[in-house]
């Protein structure tokens, strides 16, 4: 490393973020010595499908030209500790990163060392998950409406009444209370509905599998789950416990989950619902998102106005269509048995916003040849309504939160 | 009277377990009293509810005329009652002085004291008690058995105003004359003592009267100058044993040598050429610290040497563990003397711990049950005369000598011909040790090999078919059958030239 | 021996004291204490729910509490040698990811397959065995370590997505019914009776009794306390890894932390079973019992309308319930009571 | 185990470091801790910074805080698995106390304090009276607390005084408040540990038996090892909240097998009797410093469990190998 270089793209960086981003913001004046964005990818722990899926995104698009040129991509696995991550965002300031996209282990605990992160100029881009410091950005669909909205459509499948499971995801996890508040705030309308049993399953296949077949000892005669992440082991829990009785239930993105419900043979066994829920390819929209604010190409939001909503997937189970190529084309959402895993989560793939990605990218973090980096929508930002304790402190929520957008109530209570 | 402590109707049970059922004795201020019974009679839990370990059932004890019911040590303390406990109570790591004031230590409750200060005035006891050897800043866990006793006894001396309790307070120590004057200090100023000890000897030299404990009850209190030691075991077993007869084996020197070493070294153990002849009773003696532990060790595979070579069955052998040494033709076996520690496995039923060694040299697994082990342990169990309704017994729950039963029978179940025993009868009871005896002679007349350690002069006397003495890690002397006296084992292990002592015993 | 020896009469004499050996010893009191506090559950469970209390739920528990003993039955041995197994999630992890990719689907070679992935977990099991015993790290930090070490090697070379599925006939096993009982719950039966045989009437059990009990004594006896020693975490880590096998058929895919919701459990259903955690001391009958209890619990507690908080804390008061009634103590003051009233 | 055997076949060797070795344990740790910190050092220079070096010390401080609270059960032979359930009990309890300032502050710490308290009296009441195993009750008293965690606050939020989050995390007169509180809790260990408590403690965890026999009340000691724990997990928990200025019902769960892998890693020894809290106190630090360290080295993120087990591993090894070599020269 020489100290010229390093001194140039200083100026370079300073000269640019000085001109183009009018101050908004510090700028980011410490690329790497070789003239690259120096950005880190921090995640949680890369566990499961979601996790890895939502990291191989971001490394496919930091391997598309021109990124492969322009951006250093240091990957971070933080595990499951906050102080951990808390850590590992420390030495990322102290290294000089350019832009941090980050999976946040907690929405409030990783606040402080992102507060100090920006006063060091270094861009935060959260995905999916939250932080409720100002000076991040939060690219997630947690405000899309995910729990009413799925709520809704199992309300009106079961005709507003009926005994019902609610699969949740992890105790004392902001973005399990805001889904199970919003599928509340319907099911509570309906009298008709009986919540039977509420367990956690950890947003994981196995833990749903087995949650459900407790709770199915107790209420055999259930008549539909509402499913967070997961939701592919409620199937296999029902068909163990009954292999020729399906209940309607509604779930997150699992290529199982949706297999399943385009299955004749499954429908005719009762299973009916909506798969809607958290989509990976939020980390990639993130990313292309940062680039763009860091390249100048797009202009910094001021803080407040960071939080970015993800359109909330939306298949019904009549909507679902097989892939026939490795993408997203022609309106496909869903992959063939032997493509992927049962816990592949599907909606990796956007064609407005990621038109770079393939099967490659989400499986294993590679470029989709002869893709390159496609500039994102004019309009492609969209801001998310408030949220107290999930994207922003001292906030108040609108009035209208659990507006329903994806579906109408068939059914009055 | 003026009984220091007067104890009625005594009974103490530990679940389905009747540990004493009627205990009666005073002791009078200023006196020694000996509590004499076999392993298993119930002197241990007497001790223990003198000194506030357990709480009795039922029964009162008095101390000076007021009730006495002590809920823990630091109570009996209080009110002057203190206890030397057999399997010493000191904490290893911590310094002589920090163990002789324990539980509290420090004068100050909050800001500690010093450690020198600490040790000044742990050193200004021992000044008080004339244990003048043993440094008061020394660790615990760097001191001998025999000095660790001392210091054990020292503690239980400060604390006794009124009784002091003395379980075996001699069976490490290398003689009695600090610890009889200190007794005889002690009853001046008034103190009673209770004082056990297998040793009859010492008890007639040291108390005034016994109370004989059997089966958990006391068969009666006696002025010892009144009665002979037979009348005292008949009370003791509830009836006269017959005359101890020596029947040492004759040495048979044509006999196929089992076990020689050559130059053996390790430890303290500085060479030593020895043999082993099927059919012969070897003893070993010598005072603490010349390298027999060592030596037994090395031979029974429980310690690596640091030179020299061991030959079995005619072929040198690499024994590197207890294990090689039971497998090297034709095998030996290892008995240690810490019992607790190194012996048994106390939640085991005795049939398994005996049963144990079937599947340690057997190398085939097999299914076992507890009928199954039964019938294995039970051949070995006879040899050792071992009642086989003990075998379904914790051994936890044994006594001691029913425990050094136990780990010789597992010892002969290995089928291994010689044996290796460190002090096999030391602290247990007069029947038992007479069959021990009886088991070693019967294995050396099978045609099997005995080499043990013995810290009583009379037993090497009389079980060996001679004697090895060791001095400063290396062999003193070998005394032959026809030489054996105990004058002449002491002299030897005093290394030739020095004059014995007037006390007979050594220690290890 | 020739006639009586004046020593044999006076053991004989000595030997006149009342005591017994206790017929029935505390552990199998506690034993079947603890089954019929599980009974005591299901039987109350249907004030929580009508459908509750009848067959299926005991189908369901003895379903789900199946993964819980096969783990458990080695985190037992190892806690038996004084030791503690926390490489069982990663092992579980493992035992699941082998099972996916190496059988991709099909059934050729699920015969030597399955031994084989069992062998590896072994091996690895040997590694912490052999770090604990010849290195005397202690087993706390060796285990922890090699668990950490195993999952991010897993992690690694999966990418963090583990691929393929389970063999399909393994998949069918987890699902079908024989006799009108799972398979999965004949195999559990099967599990238990090979179990307690190996810990509690087998050789090898005795052996492994006696180093847990007292590792010098068992050295000096003659056994080899360091293979032993080694071979409880090869056989706990094996278990670990068939419980993966069979996981991975039960939800159709291998996931990275599969295992860590069996960790905490393993350790709780051997110590609620009546084994000491200090080693020596424990039957394998009691780790079934042990984890029978923790299942049924939870199969209770998820039909319980109340919050999560609550459930929560009725979980831990009681598992606490369960040990204070549990204890030795009352066990013996019962027997004391029982012998004075009759 | 091993080294039970290997001393048992050789009694004349069998030599436990005394009190003054037991003292240099802590070197140890130490040691090993400083040379990691050169390797950190040397490879981010930033890494001395006034800033950074309070960024770690905040960091490392709620672990460290935990694991010297560990230790005292663990010193008398127990095993405590409350650390989670206490730590995020407290820390939501923290959370929702609707105080401000300074003496907001001490309000919390005071709260704070009392339930650890209370919880180390419930788990040295159900050990040290019940005699039920140590494992088993910690573990039930870590469920309801992580129960009652979730019923004081159902997600990660609420709001911690200002002055915890800035003033106790920041610099009195140049030295970060962190080591402030690292220096009183080595200086209150070494005090401790010099008293007939502290002697007590580490009497029970050698030779429980001896220990009774000498008169020390076992049980006494037992419940206040938990007492002393609970209070430690408070602290630590008091600390995680000011750092990251919320609560979390969660906020424990990382703490479980962390502040165990911290005080092995001091060298307490697990079954009681040897060691103590400055060496864990290290323990936890060094387990901290090994994430810096592993970020600054650049190892491959999928493969840093790797290199952490096998540092921790290592770390035991080279402690163990001092110790014997120390033995070694004692005994020769």
């Amino acid at each position: 490393m020489t100290s010229k270089s390093k001194t140039g793209s200083a100026i370079l960086a300073a000269f640019v973020g000085t001109t183009m981003l009018a101050g908004a913001m510090t700028p980011a004046d410490a690329k790497t010595a070789d003239g690259k964005w120096l950005i880190y990818l921090s995640l949680s722990y890369s566990g499961n499908s979601w996790q890895s899926e939502a990291a191989n995104i971001v490394k496919a698009l930091a391997k598309t030209a021109p990124y492969n040129e322009t951006v250093e991509l240091v990957e971070v696995i933080s595990g499951t500790d906050p102080q951990a991550q808390i850590s590992d965002y420390e030495s990322m300031i102290a290294a000089g990163a350019d832009g941090v996209v980050s999976f946040p282990i907690s929405s409030t605990a990783l606040n402080r060392v992102v507060r100090r992160g920006c006063q060091e100029g270094t861009l935060f881009f959260m995905y999916d998950a939250t932080v409720t410091e100002q000076c991040a950005y939060n690219v997630s669909y947690i405000t899309s409406g995910f729990g009413e909205n799925s709520a809704q459509a199992l309300v009106n499948e079961l005709g507003g009444k009926g005994k019902i499971f609610l699969s949740r995801g992890v105790p004392g996890n902001s973005v399990d209370e805001r889904h199970t508040n919003g599928a509340m705030h319907i099911f509570n309308q309906y009298p008709g509905i009986e919540i039977a049993a509420e367990y956690y399953s950890y947003w994981d296949d196995r833990t749903t599998q087995q949650e459900t077949a407790k709770a199915l000892a107790a209420h055999p005669d259930v008549d539909g789950i509402w499913a967070q992440a997961g939701e592919y082991g409620a199937i296999q829990a029902l068909l163990q416990a009954n292999p020729d009785r399906l209940v309607p239930m509604t779930g997150e993105n699992s290529n199982g989950f949706r297999l399943a419900l385009a299955n004749p043979d499954y429908q005719a066994k009762g299973l009916a619902g909506v798969s809607a829920g958290s989509p990976p390819a939020q980390s990639g929209f993130a990313f292309k998102l940062m680039m763009e604010i860091l390249e100048g190409k797009r202009e910094p939001l001021a803080e407040g106005e960071r939080n970015i909503q993800y359109p909330l997937p939306w298949v019904p189970a009549d909507a679902v269509k097989l892939c026939e190529g490795d993408a997203f084309e022609n309106g496909c959402n869903a992959f063939p048995e032997d493509k992927v895993p049962s816990s592949f989560v599907t909606e990796v793939f956007n064609p407005e916003l990621l038109p770079e990605l393939s099967l490659a990218s989400a499986l294993d973090g590679q470029p989709t040849e002869g893709a390159t980096i496609q500039a994102l929508p004019a309009d492609a930002v969209q801001k998310a309504p408030d949220a107290p304790g999930i994207n922003c402190r001292q906030c108040e929520a609108p009035e209208d939160i659990y507006a329903l957008t994806k579906i109408e109530p068939t059914v009055q209570p | 009277m003026a009984d220091v402590l007067s104890v009625q109707a005594l009974s103490k049970q530990y679940g389905a377990t009747i540990a004493l059922r009627g205990v009666d004795l005073g002791i009078r201020r200023g006196e020694v009293h000996a509590i004499l019974g076999e392993n298993g009679a119930g002197k241990s839990t007497l001790v223990k509810l003198l000194s506030g370990v357990v709480e009795p059932d039922g029964g009162s004890l008095s101390l000076d005329g007021a009730p006495y019911r002590p809920a823990s040590i630091r109570d009996a303390r209080r009110m002057g009652v203190s206890t030397a406990f057999q399997e010493l109570s000191l904490v290893p790591d911590l310094t002589v002085a920090e163990n002789m004031l324990l539980p509290k230590v420090s004068t100050g409750r909050f800001w500690p004291e010093s450690l020198a200060s600490i040790i000044r005035r742990g050193r200004d006891l021992l000044e008080r008690f004339d244990v003048h050897d043993i440094p008061a800043d020394a660790v615990v866990s760097d001191l001998s058995l025999a000095q660790r006793q001392r210091i054990e006894i020292t503690r239980a001396l400060s604390h006794a105003r009124r009784l002091l309790v003395l379980d075996e307070p001699t069976a490490a120590l290398p003689d009695t004359g600090w610890l009889f004057s200190q007794i005889r200090r002690a009853t001046g100023d008034g103190v009673g003592v209770l004082y056990i000890s297998h040793r009859l000897s010492e008890v007639r030299e040291i108390c005034g009267r016994a109370t004989v404990l059997r089966n958990g009850s006391s068969i009666g209190t006696v002025a010892l100058e009144g009665v002979d030691d037979a009348g005292i075991f008949s009370m003791m077993v509830g009836h006269r044993p017959e005359a101890e007869k020596r029947t040492a084996l004759r040495p048979n020197k044509g006999a196929e040598v089992l076990l020689e070493t050559r130059n053996l070294r390790g430890g303290l153990l500085k060479g030593v050429d020895l043999s082993l002849h099927a059919g012969e009773i070897v003893g070993v003696a010598g005072l603490e610290g010349q390298g027999q532990q060592a030596l037994l060790r090395l031979v029974g595979g429980a310690m690596r040497p640091g030179g020299g070579e061991i030959i079995v069955g005619g072929a040198k052998a690499m024994l590197t563990s207890p294990q090689k040494a039971q497998r090297t033709p034709p095998g030996i076996v290892f008995v240690p003397e810490e019992r607790k520690t190194e012996g048994i496995f106390d939640t085991l039923t005795a049939a398994a711990n005996i049963a144990l060694a079937e599947f340690a040299t057997g190398g085939r697994e097999r299914l076992v049950n507890g009928r199954a082990e039964r019938l294995l342990a039970r051949q070995s169990a006879e040899r050792v005369s071992l009642s086989p309704r003990y075998l379904d017994f914790e051994v936890g729950n044994l006594s001691g000598g029913n425990q050094q039963k136990v780990l010789l029978a597992r010892a002969l179940m290995t089928g291994a011909r010689i044996l290796v025993l460190f002090d096999p009868a030391r602290g247990v009871d007069v029947g038992t040790k007479q069959s021990i005896y009886q088991m070693m002679r019967h294995f050396a007349e099978l045609g099997g090999a005995i080499l043990f350690y013995s810290s009583e002069l009379p037993e090497l006397v009389q079980l060996s078919s001679r004697c090895l003495v060791l001095y400063d890690g290396r062999l003193a002397a070998e005394v032959p059958q026809e030489a054996l006296s105990e004058a002449r084992l002491l002299a030897a292990a005093h290394g030739h030239g020095e004059r014995p002592t007037n006390d007979l015993r050594m220690a290890v | 021996m020739t006639g009586p020896h004046p020593a044999a009469e006076l053991s004989d004499t000595a030997a006149k004291d009342t005591r017994t050996a206790q017929k029935v010893s505390s552990t199998t009191v506690a034993v079947l204490a603890i089954y019929g506090l599980v009974a005591v559950l299901i039987l109350a469970s249907r004030a929580v729910s009508p459908s509750l209390g009848g067959l299926s739920q005991i189908e369901t528990v003895f379903y789900l509490s199946a993964f819980l003993v096969f783990c458990a039955f080695g985190q037992g041995l190892v806690i038996l040698v004084r030791g503690l197994d926390l490489s069982i999630a990663s092992m579980i992890t493992l035992g699941a990811i082998l099972s996916t990719t190496l059988m991709g689907g099909s059934n050729d070679g699920l015969l030597y397959l399955v031994p084989a992935i069992l062998l590896v977990c072994a091996m690895v099991g040997v590694v912490s065995g052999i770090g604990i015993t010849f290195f005397a790290i202690p087993p706390f930090i060796m285990t922890m370590a090699v668990g950490i070490i195993v999952y991010s090697l897993c992690l690694g070379v999966t990418g963090g997505t583990p691929r393929g599925f389970p063999s399909p006939m393994l998949r069918e096993f987890m699902q079908d019914r024989f006799v009108g009982i799972p398979s999965p719950v004949w195999l559990l039966g099967l599990f238990v009776i090979l179990g307690t045989v190996l810990q509690g009437y087998s050789s090898l059990g005795r052996k492994l009794t006696a180093v847990g009990n007292n590792p010098a004594a068992a050295h000096v006896a003659g056994l080899s306390a360091r293979r032993l020693t080694i071979l409880a975490y090869a056989i706990s880590a094996a278990c670990a890894g068939f419980t993966g096998i069979l996981l991975a058929a039960y939800s159709n895919g291998a996931t990275l932390r599969m295992g860590d919701a069996y960790l905490l459990p393993s350790i709780a259903a051997v110590v609620v079973g009546g084994s000491s955690i200090l080693g020596g001391r424990g039957s394998f009958l009691g780790t079934v019992g042990g984890a029978l209890l923790l299942t049924t619990l939870s199969t209770i507690l998820s039909a319980l309308g109340i919050g999560q908080g609550w459930k929560t804390i009725t979980e831990g008061l009681v598992i606490l319930a369960a040990l204070i009634l549990l204890r030795d103590e009352v066990f013996t003051a019962l027997q004391t009571r029982f012998r004075r009233t009759a | 185990m091993t080294n039970q055997l290997a001393m048992s076949t050789a009694p004349h060797s069998r030599r436990l470091p005394n009190l003054k070795v037991l003292a240099e344990s802590a070197l140890l740790i130490v040691l090993i801790y400083a040379v990691m910190a050169v390797v950190y050092v040397s490879v981010q220079p930033s890494a001395l910074s006034p800033y950074a070096i309070e960024a770690l010390l905040n960091n490392s401080l709620p672990l460290m805080l935990a694991a010297a609270g560990a230790t005292f059960v663990i010193l008398q032979g127990g095993f405590d698995l409350s650390v989670a359930g206490i730590i995020s009990l407290v820390n939501v309890v923290i959370a929702v106390m609707p105080v401000d300032g300074p003496l907001g502050a001490l309000a919390n710490l005071g709260v704070a304090l009392s339930i650890g308290i209370a919880v180390g009296a419930v788990n040295g009441f159900l050990v040290a009276g019940l005699r039920i195993q140590a494992i088993a009750a910690t573990l039930a008293t870590m469920i309801v607390c992580q129960g009652a965690a979730l019923l004081i606050l159902g997600a990660p939020g609420g709001y911690v005084p200002d002055f915890m989050v800035y003033d106790l995390t920041g610099s009195v007169f140049g030295v970060p408040v962190a080591l402030v509180i690292i220096l009183a809790v080595i200086a209150l260990w070494s005090l401790y540990r010099r008293t007939d408590a502290g002697r007590n403690l580490l009497a029970v965890g050698q030779d429980r038996k001896a220990a009774g026999l000498s008169g020390i009340n076992v049980e006494r000691t037992e419940f206040f090892s938990f007492v002393w724990a609970g209070a430690f997990y408070a602290l630590a928990a008091y600390m995680l909240a000011a750092q990251t200025s919320t609560g979390s019902p969660s906020a424990g769960e990382p703490f479980l097998l962390l502040s165990f892998a911290a005080v092995a890693l001091g060298g307490t020894a697990f079954g009681g009797g040897r060691g103590g809290v400055t060496a864990s106190l290290f323990g936890a630090a060094t387990l901290t410093l090994m994430q810096k360290v592993l970020f600054a080295l650049g190892v491959s993120s999928f493969y840093t469990g790797v290199i952490q087990g096998l540092i921790m591993i290592l770390a035991v090894l080279f402690a163990a190998a001092v110790r014997y070599a120390v033995r070694s020269r004692r005994v020769a």
